[in-house]
């Protein structure tokens, strides 16, 4: 190769010197950089809706934990946009990886709320079907899923199928091992998956700073060949274009993407967690004011994409989701111990039936 | 002597241990400025900086590999794994590095660390948060396996951890972390590193337990003794080194024994335990000796982890077989459920 | 029926399953053109091409997290790790998500995957290359671990283990992929999947073993009968599910019983057998249920593995032991020693 | 940042284009990269001796397996130019990190050959003493050093030692998560801790198309925020020259430094491997003409650095050398078995007290 056609085929790979933004924080559009299109205004309008909704269901979720109904909440508020935006640029044969913190994903997917939420309460496992939704399990072991969703991409290659495998992971874990193994192993296989980086600046309490010195966690892509790029996340804009075009560049088969998203968790890291003991209110109040809700209503409106009447239903429908999530978490859920035996492998073994009838025994003793 | 928590003792162990010895090193994630998710370091960067307490980036096999070069360095390591199933990336490091440096340098390098891991369950935690994960690291040779019950033993049985020559993990029951207790932590304890202890004393059966199930084996005790039986209940302490010793005095005693182990059973710690007893005690048994442990089944969600758990019921069913034949009810109820 | 080795036996068995289901897909480190580094998958790229046998690259837990999305896919990967501590890597892989996933998912999702580790000793081999590692994956409820001990078993174990719809860790002692056999690898075995059997009939005692203690069993039954003793010996075949039927029958059968397992002994799985053996078999038991195994020590060097390895006359001391009394020698010996 | 300084920032912690070269393969100076200065003639002269009696050593060693004297032998033919550059740009007081391939830089470094064949030779482990040599022991599995080179990196720095670490790591090894969290710790930590990549083209039998689709393995050094260099590992003068800068980097203070060499395994990965299965001997033949030993002999003759008397001297001490190994491998060395329970702990268990003495029943009995 020519040196002119390696120095090509590096800058090729590199991200953007700034993260791509189509809306400024106070929502004016920015000029558009050149590479990358603005979603069409109807697909805006569907993902103001939302991003409403999305909103709604978080701070829902996190006023049931204060009254006890949820066990732990860890909350999506301020990561909006990206979570959005990955969902919306998926077909619905695509497959979702999650992590714990992207219940508003899963309900921007029509996943039931309810079953969202199973597992944050306490209950049976997951909550949802994968199979049917086409959405795997949240996942907590940190970065674990980012190499499922490049097995899974692979399957649907394999199968012939056109749909891709997105996963989400935070800037935490970047850091893990299994993020590098899944972005090489996607590279050479040249599977169909795109990797969102949530990038929301900590780990629990750890900084940005102390997980990465690299310029931007986008520029692990080209140590992979991996096309990569960096947005501003909370720029739902910038997110459903960038990540539009990362979709299309792995559905027609030029292999993975790495998309970093720039943006913050306006939240503790769950609700059982104290922010205040690691960062300070100057910083949180500086990111209330890149809100990615109040960013795109302003935008939208700025361009007359939306009106009155759009912000009055968005926020009627999503309150009426509101409603359906504290009645449904009302309900409360049973859970049969006996179950316990029953998914550990697809016939119990003589060793879990002998243990299921000592659980029986145990329960019988009770009732007595 | 005040009234402390395990959690409080494990503070203060590190505490003191960062003010002994300066090798001592403390680091892991959310360790730093946050003191720990359940505050284990808290105070810890403010008392003596960010070079002695410190956030890593969130690596866990990087953490313990670190801890492994340092330690090689000089240092004396003390890492924490936020949650038990967080260790298992940290695999390779600790099977293939840290439990086989000293050997396959013939004794020339010595690693002085502690790996910390809240383990066990019975908090309500959702998954991956509430594995027992201590039989992987006792059946690894070269690692030295430690689990407190008390708030005086989390306190000195960490000091010897940290001041020990060879690496220990250091299991912290996290169930018991708010557990509170009048301390001494400021003299000497009495007792050993690896050497196990009768908590209670009695002569019809022996419960043998560690860590989470010590409370439990207690408990059984208690309610036991009301209908006159006599439970004597050893607290290992550590798992390895083993006290073969104080086990089986007791068992040879009282003739009846059974192991409680909140880990699923299968080729669990308890397996060891009742598989030594009977090697060594055969001819005074008259029982089996019995396990009582959680189900061979993935740690289950909060709605159902009670039926799980091995509680005070499955202890005492237990001890209701001790007296018979040869047949434990198990495998009527097997028959019956085939 | 013709002589072939173990190696050669899982060899067609991959082959097989190849062409039978197109679902299967192998994969791993060298696997390729190569044919691994023991030549189990030789040929396979050759005949089924690269989209059916390939080599990946060289990360142990991209390659088990891989297998998990391929088989959330519809596939049904037979994954290799090089050697037994190479599959260390891939331990929260295994313990958090293959061994978990059916039951995280309520049972929507099944995982047929097959995760391959030529494990064990006796090969002069350096060290991290001899690992005995079954004891790990045998206590993570949700995985079954298979070892073969014959060339008939490798065959139908490891087509066993591929159509089975949960993960498999299939063991294959490496010290006998070069045993030889005259096998019939084209007629179903009747040995159903889950079941051990008596390789050896004996009234005086039972041997159990698996996997590369069966032969050491074999042998040591044989010379046991030149002396007139008839041991039994029982080979296991699948560790989890645990054949307790055919153990215990054979134990009540012989009252006597040894264990033999080349891991290291503590909380090994041998330990669950004694355990499992004498709660059940108790009033059986004229002796104590004695385990044979290898020391608690990392695998040691090839010039030492001999003196580590159970044999013949380690299994044998312990058959004389059988006969006695409450205290066996070992404990003489430690008094001896400290 | 400006976009100027970020861009600034960015080229520098990208690798040249093209591997840094000072002789062409048939040994002819090349225009020397702006960057680099080429180390001293005495400096050169030192190295050569070094690489040819490296060499010797290794044919030796292959030869042995061949005669049974040793169980397994990676061989290092066609690497001798990074591992003696690296070991020379260290000093005596710094760290190396070496894996099992690195047999002819502990030779250089100046261990006991039979200490450092000890391993393979199917003995005690690894055979030197790693504390007063300050080499670690030969590390087998992949990757697991180079975290360790960064904790002893680190423990160096806070003792206040201005010395450093040096891990070595082939190409299949850099996919192992366990890289990537080592080159995001010492970068976080900006511990003095140099990475030495040998790509030598393969993975035992996976060729490195395989292991990566990067431009070039030190494209990975971005993403962590880490210098990184790519130079060509067949010409000494340019490993010796980029290693004693990316050692000086690193040992100033200025965080840690990542290092490809691209160079080639001239004999299969061990001698128990058969390396036509995956092959071709034109391929082999392309690099044996690449040879880094003849390249420098033939570069330094023509810079008259070095002269048939040099060459002649060289080839003598490598030949007594070689004899020293043959000599010393024919020793049989003595196996305690006891000593198998003398190392696990600093002091035995009384689990393992019991175990030593049933062994010694054991082989006492044997003896009767
Ligand atoms: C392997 C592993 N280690 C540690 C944890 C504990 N843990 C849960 S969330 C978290 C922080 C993750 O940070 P990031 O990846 O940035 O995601 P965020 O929570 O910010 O969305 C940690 C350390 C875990 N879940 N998995
Ligand atoms: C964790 C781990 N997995 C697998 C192996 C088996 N193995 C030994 S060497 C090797 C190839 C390593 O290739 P590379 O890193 O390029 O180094 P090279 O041998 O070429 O010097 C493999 C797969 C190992 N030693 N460690
Ligand atoms: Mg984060
Ligand atoms: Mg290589």
């Amino acid at each position: 190769m020519s040196v002119k056609a390696l120095r090509q085929a590096v800058d090729s790979l590199l991200p953007s010197l700034v993260p791509v933004r189509f809306a400024a924080e106070n929502g004016t559009a920015v000029k558009s950089p050149g590479a990358y299109t603005a979603p069409s205004d109807e697909l805006l309008r569907e993902a103001y809706r939302r991003m409403i909704l999305g909103r709604r269901f978080d701070t829902q979720a996190t006023a049931l934990t204060k009254q006890g109904r949820l066990a732990v909440y860890p909350s999506s508020r301020g990561q909006e946009a990206c979570q959005i935006a990955g969902v919306l640029a998926l077909r619905e044969d695509d497959w979702l990886f999650p992590t714990y913190r992207d219940s508003v994903a899963l309900v921007s997917r029509g996943i039931d709320p309810v079953e969202v939420l199973t597992l944050l309460q306490g209950g049976w496992h997951c909550g949802y079907d994968p199979a049917a939704t086409r959405v795997a399990p949240q996942c907590t072991p940190l970065a674990t899923q980012t190499i499922h969703a490049v097995g899974m991409a692979e399957a649907l290659r394999r199968k012939g199928e056109d749909s891709i495998a997105m996963a989400f992971i935070g800037d935490g874990g970047t850091s893990e091992g299994d993020f590098h193994e899944a972005l090489n192993s996607a590279a050479v296989l040249r599977a169909p998956v795109v990797f969102l980086v949530q990038n929301n600046q900590y780990a629990i309490s750890v900084p940005l700073a102390k997980q990465t010195v690299a310029p931007a966690l986008a520029y692990k892509g080209i140590g992979y060949g991996v096309r990569s790029e960096q947005v501003d996340g909370n720029d739902l804009v910038a997110m459903l274009s960038v990540l539009t075009a990362a979709v299309e560049h792995v559905r027609s088969g030029q292999g993975p993407f790495l998309v970093e998203a720039h943006t913050y968790r306006m939240d503790a890291h769950t609700n059982a967690d104290d922010a205040t003991r690691y960062r300070q209110a100057a910083e949180v109040e500086k990111w209330e004011s890149a809100d990615p809700v109040a960013r795109l209503e302003t935008y939208l409106r700025g361009r007359g994409v939306i009106g009155d009447e759009d912000v009055e239903a968005a926020r009627t429908a999503a309150e009426a989701f509101a409603a359906q999530v504290r009645a449904g978490m009302n309900a409360e859920t049973e859970a049969d111990p006996f179950e316990l035996f029953d998914h550990v492998f697809a016939e119990p073994t003589p060793q879990l039936r002998e243990q299921r009838a000592l659980l029986a025994s145990e329960l019988h003793a009770q009732e007595d | 002597m005040t009234a402390v928590t395990m959690a409080q003792a494990l503070n203060t162990a590190l505490r003191d241990a960062l003010r002994e010895d300066e090798r001592v090193l403390v680091f892991g994630e959310d360790v730093g400025p946050l003191g720990g998710v359940f505050r284990i370091t808290d105070g810890l960067t403010k008392e003596f900086g960010e070079e002695r307490c410190f956030d890593t980036p969130l690596a866990e096999s990087g953490i313990v590999g670190l801890a492994v070069g340092m330690a090689m360095g000089g240092f004396r390591p003390v890492v924490e794994m936020q949650f038990d199933a967080f260790a298992y990336p940290a695999f390779e490091q600790i099977a293939s590095h840290v439990a086989k440096l000293r050997n396959r340098t013939r004794g020339r390098l010595s690693l002085p660390l502690v790996i910390r891991i809240p383990y066990a369950g019975g908090i309500g935690g959702v998954e991956h948060h509430c594995d027992s994960s201590e039989a992987y690291y006792a059946h690894t040779p070269g690692l030295k396996v430690v689990t407190p019950a008390t708030v005086e033993d989390a306190y000195w049985l960490l000091r010897d951890a940290i001041a020990d020559p060879d690496p220990v993990v250091f299991m912290e029951p996290k169930r018991l972390y708010w557990s509170k207790e009048e301390a001494a932590l400021d003299a000497r304890g009495a007792r050993p590193f690896g050497q196990a202890v009768a908590r209670r004393e009695g002569r019809d059966a022996t419960l043998v337990a560690y860590g989470p199930s010590v409370p439990v084996a207690l408990q059984a005790a208690e309610v036991a003794a009301q209908d006159g039986i006599a439970l004597e209940v050893v607290d290992l302490r550590t798992l390895v080194p083993f006290d073969d010793a104080t086990v089986t005095d007791s068992v040879r005693r009282t003739g009846r024994c059974v192991v409680i182990q909140e880990a699923q059973g299968f080729a669990g710690v308890a397996a060891e335990i009742a598989a030594r007893v009977q090697e060594r005690c055969f001819h005074s048994l008259a029982a089996p000796v019995l396990r009582v442990t959680g189900f061979d089944i993935p740690y289950p969600p909060p709605k159902l982890e009670h039926a799980h758990l091995p509680g005070v019921d499955r202890v005492l069913d237990a001890v209701d077989r001790l007296q018979f034949d040869d047949e434990p009810d198990v495998l009527h109820l097997a028959q019956e459920a085939s």
